[in-house]
């Protein structure tokens, strides 16, 4: 029994069948990487998992509990944190607010009154985003603007805020899309490291093999919106019908 | 009272600080005169509160002018004006009790609210004793409440509710203008001999207090000589195509459409009701008329052609002393020295902020004294003449002047642009007399005269 | 000190100062001076300013945090000011309990509106918010006139029934028997400064509200709001519940509307329907952006920018023009009076607009921003070397 | 029936004003994402250039010898029409009945010119500006126009005539079997609903077949996108500028002879079609014809008597009760696309 268990989901746009009984578990405690080709419905699938899309049938299950019908911030709370395409950071604020912000929504839950609080007084909860600032290597950036950092810097802000946040489930949408290589390496060495650390599975999304290959425990490789195979990156790496699924899109 | 206090409570404290100070200003010291503002210098300011901005400005600007003339006649520069026919002769060119007129003006922007604002800054700044003008009902009402808890007078502008001095008189508060029950009743006979006296009204009225008030004296004069009233249709103030509520008028079984409109309302009302085409249609065998209860010039100018024909009333009109005889004297004495000065004759809106300055003046002149009770006293059950209405009384229980009411009707073919309505006929002030208990004025109570101190 | 930043705390002080002191900032012409005309001090006035100021502030809890722009909050204000018109009518001229009822019923009914309108977000919950108050305007002008008394606008009569108050009750507004109007007049030399009650009782009141608006900026519920208007997406996928957080930010902000409904009916109680227009609404919009939106101080400077023209330069008239220019010949005087004259009087619309266009187009964030810019380039003269980038923890002062 | 017709007329003839200025509106802001408060001050200049080309038409010298005397007693001079002494006696006088079918070949010129003016010397310094700011000097823009109208023309309304043609009102009921004067209408009026229909056939049909609208429209659709493929979309957007202008303007110079122009009128209609394009859809030009159209026949049936015995003072507020309840039922107004204003 898996951490994350969705089964026989399917999702129709109008004529399109984005998601054809797509049955998929997530054991805990693993990277499962969740690769395809452009169209295959990696993204819509991720959007049924956070809340952001309801799927015309199927179920999906976090931790025996149904995702389905639940706003993505009570999604959020059960456990499940997300991490963009592109960072989604609160640009206006500085590096530190942004790590603030989600050691709030740990403590407090999904909304707090807490207007004539004093911040200083968040002794704990101002420990906490400074160590993780201190773990993401980005103490010293604690009074940029969120907006103004490089794309490599948002992005281990944006996977410090998921943490900081203790999810038991972290979503990666293509993290390193759009990165430089020297920035890729970096935040798999990230991945890698939390991986290890922590109690946490991740489900990642990716294109780029390089990445599924050096992080993932475990494959599903999805194509024209379902599972055609799911097994261990070795095993991955020779079945013939990924290299069909691939060399088809290339083509 | 204590109310306004700047003054009583003020100078105890400040009699320390005083040594210091010299050249009081000539405002603070009103516990020494006992009222408000009292002026002690060789100057008494007045308040010209006037709309300057919004849909009502140039009459507001035609108001100052007249105020501006006024103070100039006061101060004994220009030709004097209507001083000269005034029936009282107190005042003699220099002044008011010998000081020198000075004047401040502000904004009331058409707005209760506004207008406060710039009346209390004229009291409390700038030390006006009197205030005066403005364009709409609303807006002399609340600042003659205002006046009333501050302690000067308030000499009302154009305003032609009955409220004013109905169920919100003010004892501080006076009005020269006419009402809507006195429209009703000048016009009722009027529209009888022109229209007959079985005719089938259909009401538009301007959806706030002063049209409700004129639009129920106007169907309770006409229905005593025997119309009916079809309909009464509310208008949102806010509008500005009233083709909604012209397109079913032709076929209610209304032979007459009344506009209880003012201002930008009645200029597009009466505008969509004459392209609806209803003055060239028959109803019930008759010719199909339109009504319009309150003139004035500037809104006859507004409409402009559409006004052919139309009857409504004023409360004067510059063509008055030509037209109607001697009775009226002082109007061409006024239409000459502001035509003179501004090189086109005077609004009934300038007439009677004219009009209420000098009565004001004299008041104080007669009372020999700035304060407003004094001034109350002088001008309660005042009778006067000369300043171009006929002969004028300001009764004492409602602080209202009586005075004959001008009917007019839109000129078919204008000669020039000051001659865009004529008169019809003069009502005389009996007919337009009422009692002050009548159920249109009742409610409200003047209360006691407030100095201020 | 009071749980604000050092910085807070200076800023907070100096604007106490000020405001304690304004009888005498406002009014530095020597009263029989051709100046005088630009005095601001007297009592009405100066209650405007710090009213207007309480709104402002009240919008910028909203508008400067969250970004929702409401175009109705005038509604709040005019709610305010007739809940506390009929409590001084029906109970007492005290003016405690009318602000209070001022307040909660301004906050009921922007939960209502707030919690409508804020299902829909960007323009489309402006012209909710727009709608709510127009409708409000409307109804107030025509048939709600029983409640609102219309056009006229809401009074107190001698005759309203008052049940707390005795037969020697004062009949103005007054705080325990002190009347609003009261006041104190200080004349040194030519100068002549009014001390009102009613001023003290709004600017103390006015300070509250600053003082609580620098503590809901800096608390972790102003952050969360400054959160929402900069990722709402990433709000939502933090396990935050983002309409929460914008309701409390929009009711806080309708109370304070409300509150300064209340203190304007208790300083002048009449409270006309043109107060809920979408006019007055625009014009709060306009203070806080004019101010500088998102700042502590903005909101006020703005107010008191806008309040300042449409009082003192719309006073001014052609034969005062004519007063200051008296000293010079007479062809010119005539000229620059000819060229003054339509942006004063009957014009200040027009002045008001131009300096709009010119602050937005050279000061985007606003006469606070025009201000830091003057300060950091007298700085800059003074020390250059002192360059920090320390100034970037937080956007809002 | 024959009330619910003539409503549905008035409706039509209403939406068809509210739906040119959304128009207008839309354009601007579908095209260059610019929400322009000074829409309804060119609306405004629209109808004042109506009013202005009658005024020229009205110059007049004085007649050497006196006719009369004036109010003060003093001789008068009767007025003699430029119009007439250069164009004769009966074409002056058809000049002047037909100033303001004129004017609209006035006004082009110079509302595209106008358009052109603000949008280089102002607009679009503001396309990267928070919309909050574009606001703002919008709407100190429209301030400041209709100050300037104010100051040279006055605050009180200038009448503005029709065509002789066209004044008086086509009686519908006969034509449908009804009573005579049951179904009557302005001429003016219908000549403005055609007047309105064919401007808006016009946009549409202009930006559906011509290859600089369909560059306009993709511009629209995505502004990044159709930048990359190397077409210079700022002139465009300046030439829609002074399109919408135009059209704008165009809807004011025929509106004049309908209620005589004022200068506060453009702030009168700002509202109102803010409202007419929000529940339209933002950037949605069907949908600003749409919500348009719809709001004037509900405004109209609003009015009724009828319906206002039911709920007293409902035309007081149906444009606003109706916006509420479109965009709770439909998030982004009729035909709004997602994302367009939402932040």
């Amino acid at each position: 029994m898996g951490i994350l268990e969705i089964k026989n989901v399917n999702k129709r746009f109008g004529g399109l069948q984005a998601l054809g009984n797509v049955n998929l578990s997530v054991a805990e405690n693993t990277v499962h990487a969740i690769i395809g080709p452009n169209g295959a419905g990696k993204s819509t699938l991720l959007n049924c998992l956070v809340g952001k899309l309801i799927p015309d049938t199927g179920s999906v299950m976090f931790d025996g509990q149904s995702v389905l019908g639940r706003a993505p911030y009570e999604i959020n709370q059960m456990g499940i944190s997300r991490v963009f395409q592109t960072p989604e950071i609160f640009g206006d604020l500085t590096v530190m607010e942004n790590m603030l912000i989600p050691c709030f929504a740990k403590r407090d839950g999904s909304f707090e009154m807490n207007a004539l609080a004093s911040m200083s007084k968040q002794r704990d909860i101002m420990e906490k985003a400074e160590q993780m600032l201190v773990d993401m290597n980005m103490a010293d950036k604690r009074h940029m603007h969120a907006a103004s950092m490089s794309r490599g810097d948002k992005r281990r802000l944006e996977i410090g805020m998921c943490l900081s946040q203790e999810p038991r489930l972290l979503l990666l949408d293509e993290p390193t899309a759009g990165m430089a290589r020297a920035d890729t390496n970096n935040t798999i060495d990230l991945l890698k490291q939390i991986s290890a650390e922590r109690d946490i599975t991740i489900a990642i999304i990716e294109h780029d093999m390089h990445v599924v290959f050096s992080l993932a425990q475990r494959i599903t490789v999805l194509a024209q919106g379902t599972p055609l195979v799911e097994d261990t990156p070795e095993k991955i790496k020779g079945h013939p019908k990924v290299r069909e699924a691939y060399l088809g899109e290339s083509a | 009272m204590s109310k306004y206090d700047v003054t009583r409570r003020g100078v105890l404290r400040t009699g320390a600080i005083a040594g210091a100070g010299f050249a009081l200003p000539t405002y603070l010291r009103a516990q020494e005169s006992g009222y408000l503002n009292a002026p002690t210098g060789s100057t008494v300011t007045l308040g010209f509160n006037v709309p300057q901005t919004g849909p009502y400005a140039d009459e507001g600007a035609d108001e100052l002018r007249a105020f501006e003339l006024a103070v100039e006649h006061l101060n004994g520069e220009g030709d004097g004006g209507m001083l000269n026919t005034f029936s009282s002769k107190s005042l003699s060119g220099s002044g008011i009790l010998g000081k020198k007129v000075e004047f401040v003006t502000g904004d009331t922007q058409t707005k209760s609210d506004a207008a406060r604002a710039s009346a209390k800054s004229m009291i409390e700044k700038d030390g006006a004793i009197m205030i005066s003008g403005g364009s709409s009902s609303g807006v002399a009402v609340a600042v003659q409440g205002l006046c009333q808890e501050a302690g000067v007078i308030f000499m009302a502008g154009l305003t032609h509710s009955n409220d004013t001095t109905g169920k919100d008189k003010k004892a501080n508060g006076f009005r020269h203008f006419f009402n809507a029950y006195m429209s009703a009743a000048a016009l009722a006979p009027v529209l009888k001999n022109l229209y007959g006296d079985d005719r089938r009204a259909y009401h538009l009225t301007a959806d706030y207090t002063w049209g409700w008030t004129q639009q129920e004296s106007i169907a309770a004069a006409t229905e005593a000589m025997g119309w009916e009233t079809v309909n009464n249709v509310l208008t949102p103030l806010a509008s500005t195509d009233f083709s909604s509520y012209i397109a079913p008028v032709l076929n209610s079984g209304a032979d007459v459409l009344v506009l209880n409109h003012y201002g930008g309302n009645m200029v597009n009302s009466l505008t969509n009701a004459v392209q609806f085409g209803l003055r060239e249609k028959q109803a019930n065998g008759k010719n199909f008329e339109i009504v319009v209860p309150l003139y004035s010039e500037l809104m006859a100018k507004g409409a402009g052609k559409n006004i052919a024909g139309i009857v409504g009333s004023q409360n004067w009109d510059w063509k008055l002393e030509n037209e109607m005889g001697d009775k009226y004297a002082g109007t061409n004495a006024f239409v000459k020295s502001f035509g003179e000065k501004y090189g086109f004759p005077p609004s009934q809106a300038a007439q009677t902020c004219y009009a209420q300055t000098l009565l004001y003046a004299d008041a104080a002149e007669r009372a020999g004294t700035f304060n407003p009770c004094a001034i109350v006293e002088a001008l309660e059950g005042y009778e006067f003449d000369g300043l171009g209405n006929g002969p004028t009384s300001y009764r004492a229980e409602d602080h209202q002047c009586f005075k004959d009411v001008v009917v007019v009707k839109g000129a078919a073919d204008p000669e020039d642009e000051f001659n865009l309505v004529e008169i019809v006929e003069v009502t005389p002030v009996e007919q337009v007399t009422y009692e002050p208990d009548h159920p249109m004025f009742a409610g409200g109570e003047l209360g006691q005269c407030n100095p201020g101190a | 000190m009071l749980g604000l930043t050092p910085k807070d705390t200076t800023l907070l002080i100096i604007v106490a100062i000020l405001t304690l002191f304004a009888p005498f900032i406002l009014n530095p012409f020597p009263t029989d001076s051709a100046m005088a005309q630009f005095n601001a001090g007297y009592p009405d006035l100066m209650q405007r300013f710090v009213i207007f100021g309480i709104f402002a502030i009240g919008f910028n809890i909203l508008f400067g945090l969250t970004g929702y722009l409401s175009f109705g909050h005038a509604a709040f204000l005019g709610v305010g000011s007739y809940s506390a018109v009929w409590m001084m009518k029906l109970l007492t001229m005290n003016v405690i309990p009318a602000i209070v009822l001022s307040v909660i019923v301004a906050g009921l009914f922007s939960v209502v509106i707030g919690y409508i309108s804020l299902r829909r977000s960007g323009i489309y919950f402006s012209i909710l918010t727009l709608a709510f108050a127009q409708m409000s305007y409307n109804l107030a002008y025509s048939v709600l006139t029983p409640v609102t008394n219309g056009e006229t606008g809401l009074q107190i009569a001698l005759d309203d029934p008052r049940i707390l108050d005795g037969a020697n009750a004062p009949q103005y507004p007054n705080l325990f028997g002190t009347e609003m109007n009261d006041a104190v007049t200080m004349t040194l030399g030519p100068w002549a400064f009014t001390f009102s009650v009613g001023y003290y009782v709004c600017a103390i009141i006015m300070m509250l509200a600053f003082y609580l608006s620098i503590r809901i900026f800096r608390s972790p519920f102003g952050m969360m709001l400054r959160a929402v208007k900069s990722n709402q997406q990433r709000m939502n996928y933090t396990g935050l519940n983002t309409r929460p957080y914008t309701l409390a930010a929009f009711v806080i902000s309708g109370m304070y509307a409300g509150l300064a409904g209340g203190l304007m009916a208790s300083m002048d109680p009449l409270a006309g329907a043109e107060r809920m227009q979408w006019t007055a609404s625009g014009e709060v919009v306009l203070m806080t952006i004019l101010g500088g939106a998102g700042t502590l101080i903005g909101p006020v400077v703005g107010a008191g920018f806008i309040k300042y023209f449409e009082n003192i330069f719309s006073k001014i008239n052609d034969s005062i023009l004519h007063q200051w220019f008296s000293f010079m010949p007479e062809g010119l005087e005539d000229l620059l009076v000819f060229l003054v004259h339509p942006f004063i009087g009957k014009g200040w619309h027009l002045t008001l607009g131009l300096l709009f266009m010119l602050v937005v187009i050279f000061l985007p964030g606003g006469l606070v921003e025009g201000g830091q810019r003057l300060s950091k380039m007298f700085r800059r003269k003074a020390k250059t070397s002192d360059e920090k980038t320390d100034g970037k923890t937080s956007p809002a002062e | 029936m024959d009330a619910i017709i003539l409503q549905l007329l008035n409706g039509l003839d209403k939406g068809s004003a509210y739906a040119l200025i959304a128009l207008g509106l839309t354009l601007i802001f579908g095209t260059l994402g610019v929400v322009n408060f000074a829409h309804g001050a060119i609306f405004m200049i629209g109808a004042f250039c109506a009013v202005t080309l009658s005024k020229l038409f009205n110059l007049s010298h004085k007649s050497s010898e006196p006719s009369g005397t004036d109010f003060l007693g003093n001789p008068k001079y009767e007025d003699i029409l430029y119009v007439k002494d250069w164009f004769g006696e009966s074409f002056g006088a058809w000049m002047i009945d037909w100033s303001v079918p004129l004017a609209v070949i006035f006004a082009i010129p110079i509302m595209v010119g106008l358009g052109f003016l603000m949008e280089r010397g102002l607009i679009k310094h503001f396309y990267k500006r928070p919309h909050a700011d574009q606001i703002l000097v919008t709407f100190g823009l429209a301030i400041v126009l209709q100050e300037i109208i104010k100051y040279f023309y006055g605050a009180n309304p200038i009448p503005t005539t029709a065509p002789e043609a066209f004044r008086g009102s086509f009686d519908f009921g006969v034509l449908l079997g009804f009573d005579q004067n049951a179904i009557i209408y302005p001429y003016w009026r219908l000549v403005y609903f055609g007047f309105s229909a064919l401007i808006i056939g016009a946009v549409f049909a202009f930006l559906q077949f011509t290859t600089f609208g369909m560059v306009v429209r993709a511009g629209m659709a995505d502004r990044e996108t159709v930048g990359l493929l190397g077409i210079n979309i700022n002139r465009r957007f300046t030439i829609m500028f002074g399109i919408a202008a135009a059209v704008a303007g165009l809807a004011g110079v025929m509106y004049a002879p309908i209620n005589s122009p004022n200068y506060h009128m453009g702030m009168d209609f700002l509202v109102l079609s803010f409202v007419v394009v929000v529940v339209g859809g933002m950037g949605s030009l069907p949908g600003a014809v749409l919500a348009g159209f719809l709001l004037g026949i509900l405004e109209s049936f609003a009015s009724m008597n009828e319906v206002k015995n039911v709920l007293p003072g409902i035309d007081q507020i149906i444009i606003y009760l109706v916006a509420i309840i479109i965009l709770l039922t439909r998030p982004r107004g009729l035909m709004g696309r997602r994302g367009v204003m939402e932040e």
